[in-house]
């Protein structure tokens, strides 16, 4: 029979919602970066499974430390520990990896006012706090790929005591990641094993074509904003092949410049958090444009062989003003019948 | 895609709408034993009533006649008696008449037949004057007086009528039903509001899934009053007339904006039906729709029905849970089943219990734009969210032009962190409204 | 003698002592001076010598200005200050390089840059213009001791995660890792922050310590 | 708000004059009485940094003598305000037997200033020290720490090309020494080719200077 008036429910329309929640967001980027985080393991072992396993608990007890109870579920606190554990160096010691992703989550996110309030993407004040406080540290924990015993055994310096230089030597493998080894002036990597990622590098850094798919499965999922993407790798490209057309000597090729695991990284699960990047498309394009050219400047004019990560923090930094540029302008025409 | 783009901003695309055959069927709704009819139904001033408590009225009879421009007569619905006229709040809490009115048990409630008007032969003048004692209101969701609407069209030179046939709210089926049932009512009222107009120019815009029941209808009897139809992507909020202009406008319509009219396809459906038999307006075509319905369909409803009874009469189920006047994007969910049907109501979706509940708690702002993007007037949600949750609202209409949101509720719809966007909009603005009102009553004290 | 303008009550000269050294501390509270606090807060051997500069340079520009108060002109006053400030930098800064080049090297410009310390001259403003030589050396005895407090603090915050070590004495276990970011201006930044929260809280508990007997 | 309590106008200006210039004068007499007094302390300082650094340089040298550029692009002996420039290096017979360059230029933090030993008439180098950088501690410093890195500046020749001008010293992973080329090292390549940089230009500056009067020099110190 007939509902009776007062078991009704009364509620604000819209009665529909479109399939997308916070949660579901991050579960997608996760899904994402499995196929890389698979890959990191096959091809540093242990020592990527414990980079990446140290730094997702940090971020969580960060996360429940300093977090509402509530937050702990809705995944991004994972996402955060993810991501960093993929940007280190493998053999880094795991009480840095630690450390690095506690100041991710307490600092970069919680003294911003929790999700979405901080301005600068958590992983990044993160990694750039690791960068600047044990730059020795972070310039040699490399470990070759592939290398021997890999699966049985931790490198020797991913175990120093908390707090303590590792007594064993890092590997220190020369011209670490492929981009420093060019910058130093070494022979450089054959371009298919840059794209594949068999090489030495950040735990989930090595495979740019890894990356590169997870990204397209994102923009696929509808989880990330694909322009972003788009213009931060296209204008690496366009300005290092103007560069590279200047001075071959000098300045690397095109696909070689894209080839760096750490700029897809940064492009489609860095750039592209909501919260540091613009809302409205003309401004992702900008922002995507600017960070590109970042990159460029940054790996060509400065000492950094990497500049990805300094670019996104400067672009990132710009996003208010790229949001205020391009603040839509309400269209002024009735709007009824 | 296909060439055809909606070339509005923002809008969302909601699940793909799929035709069958009874989406074409209307269904006639019986007499409830008493029927409530407000002497305000539509967006404009109240009616002025005629008849007497007591009074024995038939069907079509005047039962309150229209003194303001934004008036529209009020006729009976059926044969029967006036029971009562009182005050009663509307929706909105003030205080309305209301005619109360029992049908005769056992009458043959035939309309009383007026005269029929043929739009060939009747002067525009006469014509006008025949919709306004029809007391149509536009049918599309907006509804002001049709007559009105007319005469300010006429005055500002419309050149192009544009036949807005694109569903208001997700789930109901007007649109084919009229394509299909009423392909003659429309045409006639193209005509009428052609002739009233004095223009040749028309055009019905249609969503992609009742492209084909379109193209039948201009096929048959469109070409002959100039008629041409634009089949758009599906789109929401496309029925808003200034998107449907600017989709159709970058579809390849050869459209001055200013020059063009926009009536709904079933205001016009409508003037045709009546007009054409010299009926006047007692009842209105409602989907009823919802998963708290056994017989979800098309009906004929007469003015004045308790949504109680309507939704006895389509098979609600005793789990209904909500029912919203509307549809589900802006449709509002009602506290009492005793409201009646009105000239205004464009539809009824009963919600069962369980697809309703487990509205997800709000989470902070994680700044994502998909709002922003979404918006199809180019405001900016997040930021108006912000500063409605510090209570800034003076800021809102001052810096981020909330007096343009047209509350389709796209934004809330796509927020991840499902922040209820839009009713926060709604209650400033209702807000908003009170403070001028307070303003506009101390000015002559 | 004195134009009516700089008269002011007299103060209580060991009261604001006390004030300067905790409830008003510079660094802590008031937030002054900034710029060498951030620069050359790096070591604790730096920290000391820079505040050391700064309190000789505050406490003898106090005393010059507090004797002469009598006779400077309202209109001209800020301009008199600044003479007295900038020629006791001076003095500073040519002593210190005179007698350790090495400190000298490492405080860099921000020991002629006292000069434009905040603290210097709202202390000569509030206090030595208008107070008579006691009071007014006091009260710079009491800001300056504030402000070794502060910067000394976070010198030795900074040098000891930083490097290690302790006015130059190696105090953490050999094998420490030394957090670098601690010797650049941004953790000069991090440390300053934590460093005033935790002051507050210090002062806070300390406060309700107090009131419990009462 | 106007001044009248100093009495009519013209009087409260000149007091106001008067004061100021008093304070100014007496400012000025304290700040030159104190260089008169610090000023000795202070160059001896400041040539025994830098002179320890050129003594290291200089192979067999136990005391220097100062020199800076002078305005018509020779040498001469450096004056009180001068800062050194270059050192020539003397035995304990007094003898000549060498020079030392003082050079800088931006490095990865800041400047990096140096001292490098160089012997015009072999040439080649015979030695370098960093007298001042800010390089990252652990990273670039081993510019300063790397005593292996540091000696193989006593090996280097400075590389010429076929019609005897001066090319630029380069930075190679196993560097050839005899070619001009200085060893990499990783995670230090800004320092490092920072200072390869600084002496590559410094030398191209001072080279023809040195040969010029390199002879002249000695010739008056033998003479």
């Amino acid at each position: 029979m007939m509902p009776s008036s007062h078991l009704l429910s009364l509620r604000g329309a819209p009665h529909l919602h479109a399939d997308s929640a916070v949660p579901r967001l991050m579960l997608h980027s996760v899904i994402a970066l499995l196929p890389v985080s698979v890959f990191a393991v096959f091809l540093f072992g242990l020592a990527a499974l414990a980079t990446v396993a140290v730094a997702i608990l940090a971020c969580l007890l960060a996360e429940r430390v300093c977090g509402p109870r509530s937050a702990l579920g809705d995944g991004s606190a994972i996402l955060t520990g993810l991501l960093l554990g993929l940007s280190l160096p493998p053999a880094l010691p795991l009480w840095m990896v630690a450390f690095g992703a506690f100041v991710a989550v307490a600092v970069g996110k919680h003294l911003f006012g929790g999700l979405g309030g901080p301005a600068f993407h958590p992983v990044l004040v993160g990694r750039v706090f690791l960068q600047a406080a044990f730059p020795s540290a972070m310039a040699q924990a490399w470990v070759a790929p592939l290398a021997a015993g890999r699966a049985t055994e931790l490198p020797a310096t991913s175990l120093a005591l908390p707090f303590l230089t590792p007594d064993a030597p890092y590997d220190g493998i020369s011209g670490a990641t492929p981009l420093s080894a060019l910058k130093a002036g070494e022979a450089g990597e054959p371009l298919l094993s840059l794209w594949l990622g068999t090489v030495s590098g950040s735990v989930g850094e090595t495979s740019a074509l890894l990356l590169l798919l997870g990204g397209l499965y994102l923009v696929y999922r509808r989880v990330i904003d694909w322009r972003i993407p788009a213009a931060l790798l296209g204008s690496v490209a366009l300005f290092s092949a103007v560069l590279h057309a200047i001075d071959p000597e000098r300045f690397p090729a095109m696909m070689t410049a894209l080839g760096s695991g750490a700029l897809m990284l940064g492009a489609w699960f860095l750039a592209t958090d909501p919260g540091i990047s613009p809302t409205t498309r003309r401004g992702a394009w900008l922002y995507g444009l600017a960070i590109g050219l970042l990159v460029v400047v940054i790996r060509q004019f400065s000492g950094q062989a990497e500049g990805v990560m300094y670019a996104l923090l400067l672009g990132s930094a710009l996003t208010p003003h790229i949001d205020r540029w391009t603040r839509p302008k309400p269209l002024s025409e009735g709007v009824e019948e | 895609m296909f060439g055809l783009r909606p070339a509005f901003p923002g809008g969302v695309r909601l699940p793909a709408v799929e035709r069958h055959d009874s989406d074409a069927l209307i269904r006639q709704m019986a007499f409830a034993s008493l029927l409530r009819l407000p002497l305000r139904q539509h967006a404009g001033a109240a009616s002025v009533a005629v008849v007497q408590p007591g009074d024995e009225v038939m069907r079509g009879q005047l039962l309150a006649r229209a003194e303001a421009d934004t008036a529209v007569p009020l006729h009976a619905p059926a044969t029967g008696r006036v029971v009562r006229i009182s005050a009663q709040p509307d929706g909105d809490g003030a205080a309305v008449g209301v005619i109360e009115l029992a049908p005769a048990a056992g009458d043959t409630q035939e309309e009383i037949t007026g005269r029929p008007l043929d739009p060939a032969r009747c002067s525009p003048d006469e014509l006008l004057r025949a919709i306004g004692d029809a007391g149509l209101v536009g049918l599309g969701g907006e509804a002001g007086s049709t007559h009105e609407r007319l005469v300010r069209a006429r005055a500002g030179g419309a050149r192009v009528v544009v036949i807005n046939g694109i569903e208001g709210e997700p789930g109901q089926a007007r649109v084919p039903a009229l394509l299909l049932r009423h392909g003659p009512d429309v045409i006639q009222g193209l005509r009428m509001v052609l002739r009233v107009l004095q223009t040749e120019r028309s055009l019905l815009a249609v969503e992609s899934h009742d492209g084909e029941a379109a193209g039948k209808l201009v096929q048959t009897v469109g070409a002959d009053c100039g008629l041409t139809l634009r089949v758009l992507p599906p789109r929401y909020p496309q029925g808003a007339a200034g998107l449907l202009l600017r989709s159709l406008a970058s579809n390849g319509a050869d459209l001055n904006r200013a020059e063009a009219v926009v009536f709904s396809l079933a205001t016009i459906a409508e003037i045709g039906r009546l007009l054409s038999r010299g009926w006047v307006m007692t009842d209105q075509l409602l989907t009823l729709s919802g998963d708290g319905l056994d017989k979800p369909g098309n009906y004929r409803v007469p003015l004045g029905t308790p949504i109680a009874f309507a939704l006895a009469e389509a098979g609600a189920r005793g789990d209904v849970e909500r029912v919203l006047l509307g549809g589900p994007m802006r449709g509002k969910a009602v506290a009492g089943l005793e409201r009646p049907i009105v000239k205004a109501t464009t539809g009824l979706v009963a919600v069962a219990a369980g697809s309703a509940a487990g509205v997800p708690e709000p989470m902070a702002c994680i700044r994502c734009g998909d709002c922003v993007t979404a918006c199809p007037v180019q405001l900016h949600p997040a930021e108006l969210g912000l500063l409605a949750r510090r209570g800034e609202n003076e800021a809102m209409f001052t810096d981020w032009y909330l007096d343009r949101c047209i509350e389709c509720g796209c934004c809330s719809y796509v927020c991840p962190s499902h922040i209820p966007l839009v009713q926060m909009f709604r209650a400033a603005r209702l807000q908003q409204r009170r403070l001028q009102r307070l303003a506009g009553e101390e000015v002559p004290a | 003698m004195a134009d009516a303008g700089m008269i002011s009550e007299r103060e209580d000269g060991v009261e604001r002592l006390r004030l300067g050294f905790w409830r008003e501390n510079p660094i802590l509270v008031q937030a002054l001076g900034m710029c060498p606090v951030l620069a050359v807060s790096n070591t604790g051997v730096n920290a000391l010598t820079m505040s050391l500069a700064t309190t000789f340079v505050l406490l003898s520009s106090a005393i010059v200005i507090s004797t002469i108060r009598g006779i400077i002109p309202r209109q001209v006053r800020l301009a008199c200050f600044v003479l007295v400030i900038a020629t006791f930098v001076t003095l500073t800064d040519m002593a210190v390089e005179a007698f350790a080049l090495e400190l000298h090297q490492a405080l860099g410009a921000f020991l002629p840059l006292i000069v434009v310390n905040c603290m210097i001259l709202s202390r000569i403003e509030i206090m030595a213009s208008r107070q008579p030589i006691s009071v007014a050396a006091l009260d710079a005895i009491g800001m300056g001791a504030g402000f070794m407090l502060g910067l000394v603090t976070l010198g030795s915050l900074r040098e000891l995660l930083g490097r290690g070590t302790l006015f130059g004495a190696q105090v953490m276990p050999d094998r420490f890792e030394p957090w670098q970011v601690m010797q650049l201006p941004g953790g000069g930044f991090f440390t300053l922050a934590a460093l005033v929260i935790g002051f507050t809280l210090l002062d806070r508990s300390l406060k309700r310590w107090r009131e419990v007997p009462a | 708000m106007t001044e009248q309590r100093g009495g009519s106008g013209l009087a409260s200006v000149l007091r106001i004059q008067g004061v100021l210039v008093a304070i100014a004068l007496s400012a000025g007499l304290a700040i030159a009485l104190v260089h008169e007094w610090t000023r000795p302390m202070v160059m001896a300082q400041r040539g025994g940094l830098l002179g320890d650094a050129a003594l290291e340089v200089m192979p067999g040298a136990a005391s220097y003598r100062i020199y800076v550029r002078s305005a018509d692009g020779g040498l001469r002996p450096m004056g009180d305000d001068d800062t050194p420039e270059l050192f020539i290096g003397l035995d304990e017979g007094g003898h000549i037997v060498g020079a030392a360059v003082v050079g800088s230029g931006m490095g990865y933090a800041d400047v990096i200033q140096l001292v490098y030993g160089v012997d015009p008439a072999a040439g080649r180098l015979t030695g370098m020290r960093v007298v001042a950088s800010r390089e990252t501690p652990g990273l670039g410093s081993v510019i300063v720490d790397d005593k292996d890195w540091v000696d193989t500046f006593t090996r280097i020749h400075l590389p010429f090309d076929g019609e005897q001008n001066l090319r630029n010293l380069r930075v190679r992973s196993n560097a050839n020494h005899e070619q001009g080329e200085v060893d990499a090292i990783s995670g230090a390549t800004v320092s490092v080719v920072s200072v390869t940089r600084i002496i590559s230009s410094s030398l191209a500056d001072w080279l023809p200077i040195l040969k010029a009067e390199f002879d002249e020099l000695s010739g008056g110190d033998r003479g």
